[in-house]
């Protein structure tokens, strides 16, 4: 049990540069939000000053670089967070929902995959509506599909087709590795069998 | 009266130093005035600085020093009634607490005087004063876990917890898409346009159509311009070298590319019929012959 | 200064100790609460057992022992915390002061957790005044205090408890590490009595 010195202890400025780095380390940790230059040099009653306080942040910035936070500066003023690549982790305390594609991407991308290469205009005679920009795009920037020539018809339009990237993402080795389309056929098949019998 | 503060009004002293009953003028009063006189202006924060009966009580008995196990029922209740009379006489309304204290005292008191009585069997029956003991170390004993939490290091007061900021931003998370998704995707845009033509897709074909990407990138990425023995792997074996070149015969049916030669035997190239391959086309052997086939394959369905 | 998002890191169970008291930083770091042992185990996705773990928090809370944070276990689990000898310096930074909680409000809150549960009327029994509503309220608001059931009696007065947040407020594990009861007996007030004669 620790227990708490009755008296506050004596507020003195810190006598040493690495005894300062740390009253900033508690300082900045424990801020709800970032903290000003201004601020800062309250904590130390004005006897420091904006040049040796930036000095002081920048060397404590460095010594955190090996670590799981880093001291950024924000417009706000200076605050700790969590480094990007220790985010998975804290994912995994408090999972969120994954986002999920709407229908019309992942039919889009059904296409392709199914079908490639395939152009624009193929998706949209298959899927009866028009492609939306963005729906390709999203597919795109996901390094998913990409442009694999142009089809030799007037207008000469983009033939897409998947990329390895997105078998890799999907654990195939191969789009053959896909489940086969005859096996849904064939249900559906049955099931329209059945629905109509 | 005192009991409704929630936040304290007098500033404790530290250490094990007697708390300040109150603050008479600025000046901290450590002890009742003996004579029991109290300036009438003083009253009410006198009163704040008793919890109550038994905390008014606890400070006589420690005053006198005397045993709490052995209290002299008479000084104390005779000390206790001055108080509540010096409050009541001074209109402060008492609180009840006070007075049904007064009552207790004076009961015990009263019972203290009456001879002691044996019980049949024998036994000494109960001090009158148990009760009171009991209730006075009891609080005793709270009012000191009170100081000792108080002692405590409490969050907000002695430190502060660490919450550092999280960018949640920084964390891009992109939809997950299992290949079951796709089929099920598919399943729906068969069901939705009530394509009842069947599609007798195979997996033959599926695979034609995924190196008819593969010979496409492969071009593009040469820049169009490829010699035809280099579009083939053949370590791959031979089922994969047939789909391959089924594929770049269903590529030239779509005119999609176009293989020259420039005489018998030859290299054939193969090249982007698209606009990329122009270039190629300076190299190859423009009066080659054409390689273009028309494979006629039926593959596509 | 503020980077761009990247992409999804990949999520690897580290492969050293270091690499996990990393990630053991920067989950307990930036925790909004206590993380309990299951909580981090959850964090290795399991491949880390309960024992490894704590010895690895025990050699984490070593690390920080020079620095201006420490690594407490309290009654919800682990948390760092700012070293009291820092807070002047924090308090320079948020010059309002909680508010110091005066003697009705300590005593009530010593019965209920010392005696828990009670209802009001036996606090009001053992300090011999009435227990005003504010008092009750002060302990709630601060989430020290909730009902915990009804007593079967007349009335079926609400019976209160300490909660989780108390302890952990108090840097305490569980109620049995509040400080131990002084005995009292005929020397009671002896002491003080000397003191104040």
């Amino acid at each position: 049990m620790e227990s708490m010195p009755e008296s506050m202890p004596e507020v003195t400025t810190p006598d040493n540069p690495t005894q300062f780095k740390r009253v900033l380390e508690a300082v900045l940790l424990s801020a709800t939000q970032p903290v000003t230059l201004y601020e800062l040099k309250k904590v130390f009653a004005d006897e420091i000053g904006g040049d040796v306080l930036r000095v002081l942040l920048e060397e404590l910035r460095g010594e955190w670089t090996e670590r799981p936070l880093e001291l950024v500066q924000v417009a706000s003023g200076w605050r700790f967070r969590t480094r990007a690549e220790f985010l998975p982790y804290l994912e995994r305390l408090n999972p969120e929902k994954p986002p999920k594609y709407s229908r019309a991407v992942l039919e889009t991308l059904a296409i392709i995959a199914y079908r490639q290469p395939v152009t624009r205009g193929d998706i949209e005679e298959i899927r009866g509506v028009t492609v939306a920009t963005q729906v390709i795009k999203a597919l795109e920037e996901r390094g998913w599909i990409d442009v694999v020539g142009h089809r030799d018809t007037p207008g000469r339009p983009a033939l897409l087709a998947t990329t390895k990237k997105f078998l890799d993402d999907l654990g195939l080795r191969s789009v053959t590795e896909l489940p086969p389309l005859e096996m849904i056929n064939q249900t559906l098949d049955l099931t329209d069998a059945q629905q109509t019998a | 009266m005192n009991d409704e503060a929630v936040i304290e009004q007098v500033p404790e002293t530290s250490g094990e130093a007697m708390t300040p009953l109150a603050r008479i003028y600025g000046q901290p009063v450590e002890q009742l005035p003996l004579d029991l006189y109290i300036p009438p202006d003083a009253m009410a924060v006198m009163l704040d600085a008793f919890e109550g009966p038994l905390d008014l009580l606890l400070y006589l008995i420690r005053k006198a020093n005397v045993n709490v196990l052995d209290i002299p029922m008479a000084p104390l209740t005779e000390q206790y009634l001055t108080y509540v009379e010096a409050m009541r006489s001074h209109n402060l309304e008492l609180a009840a607490d006070y007075l049904v204290m007064a009552a207790m005292l004076i009961e015990i008191k009263s019972r203290m005087l009456l001879p002691k009585i044996r019980s049949v069997e024998g036994e000494e029956v109960e001090d009158p004063r148990a009760e009171l003991v009991r209730r006075l170390v009891e609080y005793e004993q709270m009012k000191q876990a009170a100081r000792r939490i108080d002692e405590l290091p409490q969050a907000e007061r002695d430190f502060d917890w660490v919450e550092v900021w999280v960018e949640k931003s920084m964390l891009r998370r992109l939809p997950e898409v299992r290949p079951e998704d796709l089929r099920d995707a598919w399943q729906a845009i068969v069901r939705q346009a009530k394509l009842h033509t069947r599609h007798t897709i195979q997996r033959e074909e599926l695979s034609v159509r995924e190196h008819m990407g593969v010979i496409l990138r492969k071009l593009r990425d040469a820049g169009g311009f490829v010699e035809f023995v280099d579009m083939f792997d053949v370590t791959l074996g031979a089922p994969v070298l047939v789909v391959h070149f089924l594929a770049m015969l269903e590529l030239a049916r779509e005119h999609l590319l176009a293989m020259t030669q420039s005489e018998a035997f030859a290299p054939i190239y193969v090249r982007l019929t698209d606009g990329r391959s122009e270039e190629g086309t300076e190299h190859a052997a423009a009066d080659g012959i054409d390689a273009g086939i028309n494979a006629g394959s039926d593959h596509a369905g």
